[in-house]
């Protein structure tokens, strides 16, 4: 069974959701089943990460021909990178169906079936078989959202997918064009990834591809300016819809830039790569800034993701292995603060029934533990050193200043920008006088606080511990830039676009 | 000898495990059944105490070995590690950071037997003790971090720390909009922090990233990045340390308990911008232009703080005012080079400086929580023991021989004369002649005269033991604290400074004794003549005086609040306001938004083509073949 | 010999059921329900000779069977086997159909296999007045099945649309095939494309005007722009059933002689290859724009139609001549199928009596009432949408990835950008039908019948498409 | 010689292209496509002549043969028409649009 354990922590939660669907089970079943199969996949997946060896190539590597007239396969497996990513989507989700309970089956079923496909599209090597999942997995988004959202849920319904599905079919032209190629080049068809390093690609066409990815992942993590669907959606969604959207699923947009962009573009990537790191820095400010002006705590939250995201983002534009180690351990530390948040919002709402700032008031005094976690998931997004945030972001800013000097500069004033909002924020909702809404705050029951347990202790350890993550982490992220020696003798003959900035050696 | 010891670690544990203890149970338990006041204490207590026990052993274990070798260091555990990037939980304990330990730990362990008495009977008493022991932890992790990110993670420790402590009464808008103030501002400076340590990483880390690593390679450096770094640490020093321009947050900074007051100002946080720069000291004294520019930013706020100190009404400002000036001090003590004369004064000034935080907190205590000197008056008859070890604060503050504030800043300016920077020797002079006037403007308003609010006056009391001995143990260190560093002219050995020798780069000036006999001279003419325009002023009772002008301005602080508050934050709320109102509907998404528009409007328009008469479709592809025969002449031809 | 009339069995079965339902419904020996499953028996049992066929392996290519007139490769075979399952499964959901509308006799059914005859034949065809000969069968029947319902004007101005316009592109047909047969003496694909191979495409105005108004006449049939005025009003105006019966069965017809005809020559391809990339991206946009506008879901459905004739028109710009398989085009077509069949004979029974319900406010909150139907039918336009993991993705991935390796990259980001154009619409029937509340029950629906039958066993062919491998 | 007829067969077309499109009524438009079928029919003839073979005289019967079906069909339609609205103007018949 073991050699097939990925296939297993995919399709438990897609079968065990679509059978939920097909039945007429009722919801206390659905959520029964979901709680067991996403702690089933849980087990597995701590299973998986314990034996995970840490070579820095793919781990567990199952493949099955599929379609062998164009060498397209079945193929999953892990490493260092998305191992991070597959634990996030298993350690996280559980936590849903233990918090939140007056929903209907189809919620959990949706929610089975999304953590089903986001961590296929995690596991999957093959880039047919990547976008696969990489559309399935926007289907259930699309229907929790658009049936339990709140009140202007069709809108945020429709653009986010329309916005999405846009550039992933772009990514799919991109895709079928790098398979072509391979054909082109070596004389057989073939969507491996690891294949893909191997290609030469030039030209005009080999540009476009290349945007065809980034747009798809742009769109996905959201970077500016491709952001505009994501303060509706996230708003609008239902928690643990936001929860995932902002947890994982942005995520694997970054994700899919480190799998493709950066190995099998890399003169493109050379080149956009100041541009790309610009508009990450960019989206950081603007929507750091931008949430400042929000009243409704949950698309505040919502702008504080978006912002952190354009850091993440950055981590993978800057080509140093600091910078990406810090994107990729960041990718957790914002799942586990950032993501919380917004359960955290989510509990907020379901007690006071309100999204207004302005209602709210007063709550560290009412509730201390709930006030206590939310804090420590806050400071850890603001990166407080200490807590998961820092060691990103700090890995981060310390790659962007070797990558240019004024893009790290400008990354640095995350410190700045975070901490404005988040503290506005939570001097209005914790701090000063209850209001009427808050005034009959409970503080977490026990199953709530066990259930956030887990997570807030992460963070703490996260921040403390970060070596013992880290040492999985780097071996992969290491071997992305030593892959990639060959070709940085070449990228020193690209030019990149002419933008300004300082370069630290020209010091 | 064996410098690798197993122990260094505890120091900041034992407060940081008192701060999860606490805080643990006053989570659980604050809404349910109160826990003993004196629980929360003791075990608030155990863990600096402990901390100042494992300080002097530290001390003296250092003490035991050659000057040259003195140093212990613990690494507990890889912190993390990417590529050129190692990272280790390690720690550092030298002359330098021995010295900080003493004094932080045992004025720390004072404040909190202090506190037990003054925060008697708040509801949030544990949690007060809780973030009181978070604080110091995170203090001792900068002062023992053996690299500048492990100090970065104190460094950042205490801006919370003091973010979640002056907004502890945090049903006031107003405190909590300090609390924020205070937090933000501090992130300001540790982004300069963070970029300076990025710096210095590409620069010389890859050799390693801690401080012993990064002495020995710091002439690798390229003289640019050397001085962007000494600038962007500094940038750091001048947000925590409270210089210009990040000073503001601390005035406000008084909206947190007193003992609070009393922690930041004297041993934790606002130290740890000259401690910062005594650390790098082998980065600055590599860049003589870095030091200078940190010497004349030290002075100017020095000058600045004390102009305003002489116009406050709140006592509590009056002294925060005065920390800034003479954190002042320090820098340019540390900016002309000497070191271990900004360490020194950092050292004496937590003494006087804890001592007359706790003893305003003990006089406001008295008066139930009112501020304002000009409420205050002769209370000199009704608080004896807060008199006179006020008194003794106030005199080693304005720098009176033989009172350690006076050995302590006299070096620095002796330092700034010797190394030949005379104009913020002048300066210091002036500020001192500053000094000692506002404190005694304070001392006499506040002690002598007559009571201005006798209902106060009449409610007044000495406050218990548990808050006046720590005052006295205050006064004698702020007594005698200076004698540990006499200079050569009076007979002394500078023992501080040959202490701290092995820890920071400095070169003594061998200057006559001419120039030193003036330096002390002019001090003491200066305290002088401040001392008496005090008691000219104020010493038979004054009333509130109305400002005009000049003064009027100073009593507004110059409107730099008001400066910042129209230049940047208002801005920045607009911008935010601006970019979700209006960028963002019509500028970012426009694109998305005309596309759709677009879209339909085609979509229309190919509606109204399908116009149902079967004959015109006809004409559609008569049309169509027609273009098409066009085409198809245009292309086969 | 035998061997050639066994290749053509299916045909054969094809014709005599017909034939022979028309005799039995002449003589009034059926009923409508007998008639409807002896249709599908006969609908199932060709389909089951022809797949035995396509499982044997490699057909031996008989170019001189017939004089070269009929061929039966995998592609010819392949196209059979959707036509076959098409006409199955209109057959059974007519039943259904009929349940709620009355104007059925037992010759529909006879008509449709007629139709299929047609259409079967016309895959195989390789000459022109053959060709011309299958269509006319098939549209014969196909125009009587249009105006079926004799009582409703909407009906019959359907069929005079259509009969009127495919009369006329018939017209251009046999001109086209006057000019081709004036200057080559043939009307063989095969001695055509020898004689073009000998003499060269652009010389001959003949051939070239013969062709060009032969191509006329199959993009007519096809649904590209600039001929596609016709479909939305035809599509709207017949029975359900019927209207896939012509979106699918009929456009694989159609598809199958208009690639086999290319595929003729490589010039004669080549030639043509310009004239077709704009002709396909005009379709594509062309059809999008104008299902956007629609209220009425078989109109977007028809535009969706032309949509999808745009895409196959990218996979005929992208068939290679050499080695033509027509693969692509008959695994798009068996997705494109099972996706429509299956909304059709989803509607078949979910529209009500006359057709009541075939707006898309119509349909709001059916997820609440009938939840597997609405996940059917969300299926089905996820697949026409191209949403993996069904069989449209696939189809769509086959056609990009050939257009692609023809080197027609513009082309297929075209496509691409026309599929999320066409995302839309199609959400919109799924927003529609999940997030609203119900407005009605949908009580007068028939519960349990073939149409839901055949609705589901569709759902299930677009995932089992999706899986199945197809050797390029 | 050949040209004459090809001509003429081409004016014959044309001709039904021109009668398809301006005319309204439906007999005359179903007349006009019978006019291109036949215009088709003569050029096949035409061109039977020229290859000195049979085959173009077979295409012609054939397309005969289906014009004829196609136009019992016509006259069917035409009759529905009329019972409908009573008129045979194709304008009228405009149900089915936008």
């Amino acid at each position: 069974m073991f050699e097939h354990v990925l296939s297993f922590i995919i399709f438990l939660p897609i079968v065990a959701g679509l059978l939920l669907l097909a039945t007429p089970a009722n919801r206390t079943v659905a959520r029964f089943t979901g709680t067991a199969i996403s702690l089933a996949a849980l087990v597995l997946s701590l299973d998986l990460y314990t034996k995970f060896q840490a070579t820095g190539h793919l781990e567990f590597i199952e493949n099955i021909p599929w379609v062998e007239s164009l060498g397209i396969n079945y193929s999953l497996g892990v490493d260092g990178i998305s191992l991070f990513i597959l634990m996030a989507t298993s350690v996280l989700l559980p936590m849903v169906y233990f918090i939140f309970s007056t929903k209907e089956k189809g919620y959990y079923a949706n929610l089975l079936l999304v953590q089903g496909a986001m961590t296929g599209a995690i596991c999957a090597t093959d880039m047919v078989l990547f976008y696969i999942f990489w559309e399935v997995m926007l289907l259930p988004v699309f229907f929790m959202l658009g049936l339990y959202g709140g009140e202007k849920r069709l809108p945020a319904t429709l653009k986010i997918t329309l916005y999405t599905i846009a550039g992933s079919l772009l990514m799919l032209a991109a895709i079928i064009y790098l398979g072509v190629s391979y054909h082109a080049q070596f004389g057989e068809w073939s969507f491996a990834m690891d294949k893909m390093a191997n290609l030469n690609l030039e030209g005009r066409v080999a540009a476009l591809a290349f945007f065809g990815f980034m747009i798809a992942f742009a769109i996905k993590i959201p970077l500016f300016p491709f952001h505009t669907w994501l303060p509706d959606a996230y708003t609008e969604a239902p928690t643990a819809t936001t929860f995932v959207l902002s947890a994982v699923m942005a995520k694997i947009g970054v994700y899919g830039v480190v799998r493709f962009v950066l190995p099998v573009f890399d003169m493109e990537f050379a080149r956009y790569a100041i541009l790309l790191a610009y508009l990450g820095v960019i989206g950081m400010m603007y929507c750091g800034i931008a949430a400042i002006a929000q009243k409704d705590f949950k698309r505040m939250l919502a702008f504080s993701s978006a912002s952190h995201m354009g850091i993440i983002a950055l981590g993978v534009f800057c080509m140093n292995v600091q910078a990406l180690t810090g994107s990729i351990y960041q990718i957790v530390a914002h799942a586990t603060s950032t993501g919380v948040l917004f359960l955290f919002a989510g509990v907020l709402e379901q007690r006071t029934q309100t999204r207004s700032i302005a209602d709210l008031g007063g709550i560290a005094a009412k509730a201390p533990v709930f006030a206590l976690y939310f804090a420590i998931a806050m400071l850890a997004s603001v990166g407080l050193p200490g807590t998961s945030g820092f060691i990103g972001e700090f890995m981060i800013i310390l790659g962007a200043i070797k990558f240019n000097t004024m893009v790290g500069v400008l990354a640095g004033t995350t410190l700045i920008v975070g901490v404005c909002y988040m503290l506005w924020m939570f001097q209005r909702v914790f701090y000063e006088n209850p209001t009427p809404q808050s005034e009959g705050f409970k503080d977490l029951s026990l199953v709530e606080g066990l259930t956030f347990l887990p997570v807030i202790v992460l963070i703490i350890a996260m921040g403390i511990f970060p070596n013992t993550f880290l040492k999985k982490i780097t071996p992969s992220t290491e071997l992305v830039f030593s892959q990639s020696e060959p070709a940085a003798v070449h990228t020193a003959a690209v030019t990149p676009v002419q933008v300004p900035g300082l370069n630290l050696e020209k010091n | 000898m064996e410098h690798s010891v197993t122990y260094l670690g505890l120091i900041p544990l034992f407060p940081l495990m008192g701060a999860v203890l606490i805080g643990l149970l006053h989570v659980f338990t604050c809404n349910r059944r109160k826990l003993p006041e004196m629980l929360y204490g003791l075990l608030a207590c155990v863990g600096p105490v402990l901390s100042f026990i494992m300080a002097l052993k530290i001390f003296f274990a250092l003490k035991g070995m050659p000057a040259d070798e003195r140093f212990l260091s613990q690494v507990a555990f890889t912190w993390f590690s990417v590529g050129d990037l190692h990272i280790n939980m390690g720690f550092l304990a030298d002359p330098l950071s021995s010295l900080m330990l003493l004094f932080v730990t045992l004025i720390g362990s004072l404040i909190h037997i202090y506190s037990i008495g003054y925060m008697k009977g708040d509801k949030n008493f544990g949690k007060f003790f809780s973030y009181l022991n978070l604080f110091l932890g995170s203090m001792l992790i900068l002062v023992l971090g053996d690299s500048p990110v492990v100090m970065f993670v104190g460094w950042e420790g205490v801006g919370l720390c003091s973010y979640l402590l002056i907004s502890f009464y945090s049903d006031g808008t107003d405190n909590v909009l300090a609390g924020n103030k205070a937090f933000i501002v501090n992130r300001v400076g540790d982004l300069g922090f963070v970029l300076g340590m990025s710096f210095l990483f590409w620069g010389i880390g890859s050799h390693g990233f801690d401080y012993m690593s990064l002495k020995a390679n710091v002439h690798h450096l390229a003289p640019g990045v050397a001085l962007a770094t000494c600038l962007l640490l500094f940038v750091g020093a001048t947000g925590k340390s409270a210089q210009i321009p990040l000073y503001v947050w601390l005035p406000d900074a008084m909206a947190g308990p007193t003992p609070v007051s009393a922690l930041i100002h004297a041993a934790t946080m606002v130290t740890a911008g000259v401690y910062m720069v005594a650390r790098f000291s082998f980065l600055y004294a590599h860049v003589e232009l870095a030091g200078t520019i940190v010497a004349w930013v030290g002075i100017l706020t020095a000058l600045l703080a004390a102009i305003f100190g002489m116009f406050q009404e709140d006592i509590k400002k009056v002294l925060a005012y005065s920390t800034v000036s003479q954190l002042g001090y320090m820098f340019a003590g540390v900016g002309v080079a000497a070191y271990s004369a900004g360490i020194f004064h950092v050292f004496t000034h937590a003494f006087f400086k804890a001592l007359l935080f706790l003893g305003a907190g003990s006089v406001i205590c008295a008066l139930h929580h009112e501020q304002n000197i000009w409420k205050m008056g002769g209370l000199k008859k009704k608080m004896p023991k807060t008199y006179i070890t006020m008194l003794i604060g106030a005199l080693a503050l304005s720098g009176c021989p033989p009172f350690s504030g006076f050995f302590s800043k006299d070096e620095i300016l002796y330092s700034a004369l010797a190394s030949g920077h005379f104009g913020i020797w002048a300066v210091g002079v002036l500020v001192a002649g500053m000094t000692a006037y506002y404190t005694f403007r304070m001392m006499f308003v506040v002690f002598h005269g007559e009571p201005r609010d006798q209902h106060a006056y009449d409610h007044a009391q000495e406050s218990p033991a548990v808050m006046t001995v720590p005052l006295i143990i205050l006064a004698v260190g702020a007594l005698f604290a200076g004698f540990l560093n006499l200079p050569a002219i009076f007979g002394g050995d500078q023992m501080v400074s040959h202490w701290l020798a092995p820890s920071v780069t400095e070169h003594h000036p061998h200057t006559g004794l001419f120039v030193e006999i003036i330096a002390i001279g002019a001090s003491v003419v200066a305290f002088l003549i401040g001392i008496k325009a005090a008691y000219s002023r104020f010493g038979k009772g004054a009333e509130e005086p109305n400002f005009s002008g000049f003064a009027d301005f100073a009593y507004h602080k110059f409107y730099v609040d008001e400066l910042y508050d129209a230049v940047i934050v208002q801005p920045y709320k607009r911008v935010g306001a601006a970019i979700w109102k209006t960028i963002e509907p019509n500028v970012t998404d426009a694109p998305v938004k005309s596309v759709s528009t677009l879209y339909m409007l085609l979509g229309s328009a190919f509606k109204i083509l399908q116009v149902g008469y079967v004959r015109v479709y006809a004409i559609y592809m008569i049309i169509g073949l027609s273009v098409m025969s066009l085409f198809l002449s245009q292309t086969l031809n | 010999m035998t061997n050639d009339l066994m290749l053509l069995l299916p045909l054969i079965i094809v014709g005599v059921g017909a034939i022979a339902l028309m005799l039995a419904s002449a003589y009034k020996i059926i009923n409508n329900t007998s008639a409807a499953l002896g249709s599908a028996l006969v609908f199932a049992v060709a389909f089951l000779v022809q797949l035995s066929f396509c499982l044997k392996g490699n057909a031996v290519l008989f170019s001189d069977t017939f004089n070269g007139i009929l061929v039966a490769n995998t592609f010819s075979k392949g196209a059979g086997l959707v036509i076959l399952a098409c006409g199955l499964f209109t057959s059974l959901s007519s039943q259904t159909y009929f349940k709620q509308n009355d104007f059925c006799s037992p010759e529909y059914y006879s008509l449709t296999v007629f139709a299929a005859s047609g259409m079967l034949l016309l895959t195989m065809t390789q000459e022109l007045i053959s060709a011309f000969v299958a269509l006319e069968i098939m549209s014969l029947a196909i125009y009587i099945l249009v105006g079926y319902n004799r009582k409703n004007v909407v009906a019959a101005e359907a069929v005079l649309k259509y009969l009127m316009l495919g009369a006329f592109a018939g017209a251009f047909l046999t001109m086209g095939t006057a000019f081709v047969y004036g200057q080559t003496g043939t009307t063989q694909f095969a001695k055509i494309g020898q004689y073009i191979a000998a003499n060269g495409f652009t010389q001959s105005p003949a051939i070239i005007g013969g062709a060009f108004f032969i191509l006329v006449a199959f993009l007519f049939k096809a649904a590209a722009f600039p001929f596609h005025a016709w479909v939305i009003d035809v599509y709207d105006g017949a029975s359900m059933p019927i209207t896939g019966y012509m979106a699918t069965g009929l456009k694989t017809a159609i598809f199958a002689v208009f690639a086999n005809f290319l595929v003729a020559d490589a010039q004669l391809h080549a030639g043509w290859i310009t004239f077709l990339f704009y002709v396909s991206v005009l379709t594509m946009f062309a059809g999008n724009l104008i299902a956007i506008g629609q209220y009425s879901l078989k109109r977007m459905l028809a535009a969706s139609g032309i949509v999808h004739s745009g895409y196959l028109l990218i996979a005929l710009v992208a068939v290679s001549t050499e080695a033509f398989s027509g693969a692509v085009i008959a695994y798009y077509l068996a997705a494109y199928a099972a996706g429509t069949l299956g909304i059709f004979s989803a509607l078949s029974y979910l529209s009500g009596k006359d057709e009541k319900r075939v707006t898309f406010d119509d349909f709001k909150g059916l997820a609440k009432v009938r939840p597997y139907s609405a996940a059917a039918i969300s299926i089905f336009l996820l697949s026409m949408a191209g949403i993996p993991p069904t069989a449209g993705f696939m189809g769509k991935f086959y056609i990009i990835t050939s257009a692609i390796d023809a080197g027609q990259v513009t082309l297929a980001v075209l496509g691409i950008i026309s599929s999320v154009i066409s995302m839309w619409y199609y959400l919109r029937l799924i927003i529609n039908m999940y997030f609203y509340e119900a407005e009605e029950s949908f009580a007068d629906t028939v519960p349990s019948s073939l149409a839901s039958a055949c609705t589901f066993a569709l759902a299930f062919c677009v995932f089992a498409i999706s899986l199945y491998p197809l050797a390029i | 010689m050949i040209h004459s007829y090809l001509y003429l067969s081409i004016i014959l077309f044309c001709l039904g292209v021109v009668g398809v499109i301006s005319r309204r009524n439906v007999f005359t438009v179903f007349m006009s496509i019978e006019l291109m079928l036949n215009s088709a029919n003569l050029a096949f003839i035409a061109f039977s002549r020229v290859h000195e073979s049979m085959d173009g005289h077979v295409l012609a019967m054939m397309v005969m043969a289906v014009a004829a079906a196609e136009a019992a069909l016509a006259l069917a339609v035409v009759i529905l028409l009329h019972k409908h609205k009573s008129k045979l103007d194709t304008n009228v018949f405009s149900l089915l649009k936008g």
